[in-house]
């Protein structure tokens, strides 16, 4: 039985940890809330040059070749900063999109552009049937995306669209050739755009069903990796939280002497606990390219969303009156687990996703 | 048994609707009027108050002799949900007329109340109600904020400390403030309440911006404030009994809790869905927000029930508010839910209904902190209407000295 | 606003609670399921003699001519008293579905029974589709049914059957032609049996379309009494988890005084106001035959088996050690709730139910 | 990251499994051995304790000195593991090998352990655990049963009072017996243990029923029960000590909670339903119970992966009985809904697998009170993993008498 970290997973979490502390403030997240910017500049500069934009890309791609289980690691620690950077549409989505499409030369020159920090957008449904309103032809995109997550940001996109016989095919266009309409989100340390195309040009990088398999995986790893970056928010809230009930004092001895508290706060541990188990299952999965994938995946989403849910809401509770101010980060944490339970789909699209799996797989490995 | 008012209550509807439509437009939609800042909203609420106390509404349960209609707590419902169906302003006096004026009512001398009461009632004076706090919030016997008797020959005291929480303190023309004098007795025991003009020299107003962005609270910086003693109200160290008058006024909390059509509002998104409005899981969240919302609902019908009769409402209605938090949380939640992928969206960008629901969902968290907390209220419910025994009280007997002490080391 | 019980109505609550407290003490409900025995006949005797049979019937039928309001008020304190009785069967389902089949001199017979407190029960499905293998032909019944509750203690079975052409009929016969075949129940102070028809001699009491509406309608009407029968049950346990939170010690003090006990307590009773105010709108539906009926009654339903289930378990864990023994009646709360949770379908078919009335129900008339 | 044995894990199964297989034969269908009669249970789990100990698998981390492997709590969950796949009589012992007799290891002079050990570990000899009483559950410090020395040379003890939910009192040679000696001490310095002859004269011992129905659990009553002093185990007064060797002895609990396979039987279940198994409310519930189940069953495997390396499993893992209890109450609930209005039928009627789900359904309610109630461990993990602060002890530095005075008062 192995089933866990191993000591060099653990030495790079501590690592990264340190680093993410120095490089994204919790600070950094309220400021680009407060501002008119879509992301942190400087924190996705510090982010590319620590090299977690090329983490899990094999050598050959300019990648470090570590596994993706180190690619996790790098989430929760983004997710504890809140980090506001565009990393689930460029690496969660978009640079695990890339590693499922067929090998090309434009796919080897996407994945090194991304290992070396290039911002990347997806305009993709997130859910079957993959519907779409863009077209492709002669190498021109046509058409729009309602909700694109870091649009505004990215340098280049990739696009699913039809062809004029229905075949669908995944292209890579450039961002300066888009017309973008940013929306106001309700986590405004992240960013989403309405997008336009019009005789787009584009290079497609796969064409056929292969394109609609690389997107229902894509949509299976990136919910793996999203996984992890809401556990980071959650024990940082839990931290948090943790905290100041030892602290506070109330009736003359600390709020978390009383069971009101403490047990509440054992509640959210036990939800955490459950979570981290099966976001350490999804990164196994990942790992191991299991059949349980999209089992993991779903479990992942809907644990740490539910146990994120629950703590950031409990941790302005917790906080009081000061946990209800701008002042403190208890809104911003509150803010980005609602924008995480839409991000993907909603928990019910997920749950019927792990419904399905699990009426229609028929081995479990137990219990 | 009906839902129907008594032919009295009926008149007294009647009465008031016709008063309201003579001063204001229905609503449409339910939409409110809304106002480009904070201080329109006071501006208009003043007004508001002016021309409703002018007409004999400006206190339902105010005895005669105040200005008040010296109605019962039934008939201040009645003309509540009467009001709430027109264009007015929302009321920015539940602190001061329901609270802070009732413990004047009760505690200062007949010189305070003829000065204060009526410019109260008519809106030209706004009071607030400086309580709470960094270091006194659930627990109000912490209060530091210091007043000492002027060593100067002024007949007055000295006030010192910092308040928070302070609902719209930057608007208000006078405060009453609760203060420490004496912190070597108990807690609750050594505390006078006086109160001040909020122009006064060192009185240091800051706006608190809220998780929401919000700022209708605010900390209250008090630096060697000056009060003469004709502004204490009630006796010197008994100002908790001041603060408890005002706590007790607030008014009977039956109905205001939760909007009006949750319920519609889910169904209307639901069926913008298609097919999948079927879906028997997002049904039965429906059902579960039905549950607890209607609930509240008959639960402050039965209450309404035993006021008409005379009675006082069921002790169960205490748990109305966090039922009512229950159903705010949950119904944002449901809501942004139903939006599915495109829930990331700020609702405040979509539109003014949207707009209304990213309030209550910050509103709820708010509303389980304000006003006594879940677990206070929790206590409260245990011990005052189950009979559970208090739990034993470290604080017990300790002075505010030794407590504070204790705090610190 | 008149929203709650008259003062008669508080004052014959208070009677009726004597009564059955001194009729049917808990042991009556022990002592049927420490037996072979399928009901307690003394208890039902005394209820009989005390009118509560007869309490809502007109005059005319032999009966007391007092609201159905006072009906649900006698179903509660038969609820609080866990009595060993087969109202459910023969007052919430039988006399209502009596009451809602076309004048007749049959039905006028069979109400007679019913207010003199013979027992009856139905042999018809929970739900729609409204199907049966029970055929109905020359005045004669064949096919069965698995589970009739109180079918071993019934005088009359009134039953739902198709004729030969499939038109439905509602028909009644006497127990004594009926096989009956008790099941064993997981409370077994209650009692249900698999039935067979062999050219049972019947009369036919409806005939049409007027049965399937009346066994919708009777069933909504069954669910409204059943949740004031969970309210009491409900009630009960509450108050003896109640008391006893204030007498055992641990620790040096109450356990009632303890937040983990305590604030349960509170949540236990928040959600019983609940569930009561749906009862009483439940009762309200009842009484003026209101279009909200169907609402009301899942309402009721739902909220009341939410209630009871939640408090029948924790009355077990506060009372600790001696909740878990035979010799408490905890577990009499314990399986008696999960009686009721199935006995007239299970939540999902409620959920359904009432999910379907509030998004097709087009007037509100509030929150 | 995998789930596989390391090479020596995977030889210690092999080894074990073999020897299982030369001793019993394969479950089929996860089917257990049925026994009409508890005291038909004890008898084969005697016997089967016998052949176990005889091959050296009777206690895998006991030293080799008292007769153990000497192994690692990983092998012995490897090994209990193999040894759920063979129908083989389910172990009576855990109390007897797994609490008492570590104690009595501790504790205990030479002579005892000559004496006790062996019979014990061979099955021989079956011992139970006196400690629970009618006022001390939860807070064993207020234990009564006295102990008081012969007044008539004797050199012994005469004890005296009532203990409950003692396993398996009804079957068992010896029992360790937790009493009062000194009540004008702290309530936990006044106690010391002492083993008994179950069948000494003063000893009566009835069997509870159980709300299901099981009487596995009995109350003693001890009425002037003579013990010698050599019977006594530790100091006077330290009694404590010894219990708390006891209770920490437990076996870590990884494993065991929750039956396999519950989720194959729900999707077994709602596959019968026809289309109602694509019921999103029914998938939503069989998700969150799945959600629950296997993740606490990965919590194990964490655990596994700890002792593997030698490590103490995370202190996460103190929350597995909290989770294990609401697996095994969801899933009961979930199967008799899923059974529609058949579900009022008796599970134990149906079938075996039935009769299994409805123990579960009662156990779920015993397992939240037993080994320390849901709020005991909670207190536990938010003090010593949380780090929060304990609650003010209002027992704390009284003596059992003032304590004792003071509840009856």
């Amino acid at each position: 039985m192995d089933f866990d970290f191993s000591s060099d997973q653990v030495q790079l979490r501590e690592d990264l940890r340190r680093f993410m502390i120095s490089a994204s403030p919790r600070s950094c997240a309220r400021a680009v809330i407060e501002s008119d910017a879509t992301m942190d500049h400087e924190v996705w500069e510090k982010i590319v040059e620590m090299g977690i934009t090329r983490l899990s890309l094999p050598e050959s791609l300019g990648g470090f070749g570590m596994g993706i289980i180190e690619q996790c690691i790098a989430a929760a620690e983004q997710g504890r900063q809140l980090a506001p950077v565009p990393s689930i549409a460029s690496l969660y989505l978009a640079q695990q999109l890339l590693l499922q499409l067929p090998a090309s030369e434009a796919r080897e020159h996407y994945l090194h552009a991304s290992a070396d920090g290039n911002i990347f957008s997806v305009a993709a449904p997130i859910k079957t049937p993959w519907k779409t309103t863009i077209s492709m032809e002669n190498g021109a995109l046509n058409g729009h995306h309602t909700l694109v997550l870091h649009a505004a940001d990215a340098d280049y996109l990739l696009v699913y669209a039809h062809c004029d016989d229905g075949t669908p095919v995944i292209a890579a266009c450039e961002k300066k050739n888009v017309d973008i309409e940013p929306q106001p989100l309700i986590d405004a340390s992240m960013s989403a755009a309405k997008i336009s195309f019009k005789q787009t040009p584009c290079s497609v990088l796969a064409k056929g069903s292969v394109c609609e398999i690389a997107l229902a995986t894509t949509l299976n790893r990136a919910a793996c990796l999203l996984s992890f970056e809401q556990m980071g928010a959650c024990d940082a809230a839990f931290e948090m939280a943790n905290e100041y009930a030892k602290e506070r004092q109330a009736f003359g001895r600390a709020i978390g002497s009383y069971q009101a508290i403490k047990h509440k706060l054992v509640d959210l541990y036990t939800q955490q606990q459950l979570a981290h188990a099966h976001c350490l299952y999804a990164a196994w999965a990942l790992h191991t390219n299991d059949a349980a994938l999209p089992k993991a995946a779903a479990s992942a989403l809907l644990s740490s969303q539910q146990a994120l849910t629950a703590m950031a809401s409990e941790n302005i509770h917790i906080h009081g009156g000061m946990g209800y101010t701008w002042e403190l980060d208890c809104h911003l944490f509150f803010k980005r687990a609602r924008f995480y339970a839409s991000v993907l789909g909603n928990q019910h699209l997920w749950h019927a996703r792990l419904g399905n799996e699990l009426v229609y797989c028929d081995t479990m490995m137990e219990a | 048994m009906d839902f129907n008012d008594s032919p009295e209550e009926a008149l007294f509807r009647q009465t008031c609707h016709e008063w309201l439509a003579s001063q204001a437009t229905l609503k449409e939609n339910n939409v409110a009027l809304s106002f480009a800042t904070l201080a329109d909203k006071v501006a208009a609420s003043r007004r508001w108050q002016n021309m409703k106390a002018s007409a004999g509404y400006g206190a339902i349960t105010w005895p005669k002799q105040y200005g008040g209609m010296g109605g019962s707590p039934l008939q201040n419902i009645i003309f509540r949900q009467e009001e709430a169906k027109f264009l007015v302003p929302p009321s920015q006096f539940n602190v001061s007329l329901g609270m802070v004026i009732p413990s004047l009512m009760a505690h200062a001398n007949e010189d305070i109340k003829a000065r204060h009461i009526a410019p109260a009632l008519y809106g030209d004076e706004l009071w607030c109600q400086l309580l709470s706090e960094p270091q006194a919030g659930s627990d109000l016997g912490m209060i530091r904020t210091k007043a000492v008797r002027c060593d100067d020959g002024r007949d007055g005291w000295i006030i010192n400390g910092q308040k928070v929480w302070t609902s719209l303190a930057q608007f208000a023309e006078f405060g009453m403030v609760l203060t420490r004098t004496n912190p070597d007795v108990h807690s609750f025991a050594g505390m006078t309440a006086f109160f001040i003009d909020m122009k006064s020299p060192g009185v240091d107003i800051k706006p608190i911006v809220q998780a929401n962005g919000h700022q209708e609270f605010n900390e209250v910086f008090l630096s060697d404030v000056y009060v003469p003693d004709s502004q204490r109200v009630g006796e010197i160290d008994s100002g908790w009994l001041v603060t408890m008058t005002a706590l007790n006024s607030e008014r009977m909390s039956i109905g205001g809790l939760v909007p009006d059509n949750l319920i519609e509002h889910v169904i209307n998104q639901l069926k913008s869905l298609g097919e999948e409005m079927h879906d028997p899981a997002l049904l039965t969240r429906l059902n579960q927000l039905y549950l607890k919302a209607h609930g509240l609902w008959l639960m402050q019908c039965q209450g309404m029930t035993a006021l008409s009769k005379g009675q006082m409402p069921s002790a169960g209605l205490g748990t109305a508010k966090i039922i009512a938090c229950e159903v705010l949380s949950e119904y944002a939640q449901l809501m942004f839910d139903l939006r599915g992928h495109e829930g990331i969206l700020s609702p405040r960008a979509i539109d003014e209904h949207w707009s209304v629901i990213e309030d209550l969902w910050y509103g709820a968290a708010g509303m389980r902190i304000a006003g006594g907390t879940d677990e206070i209220v929790k206590n409260g419910i245990g011990e005052r209407v189950l009979g559970l025994p208090p739990e034993p009280r470290t604080d017990k007997g300790k002075t505010f000295r030794e407590l504070t002490e204790r705090t610190l080391a």
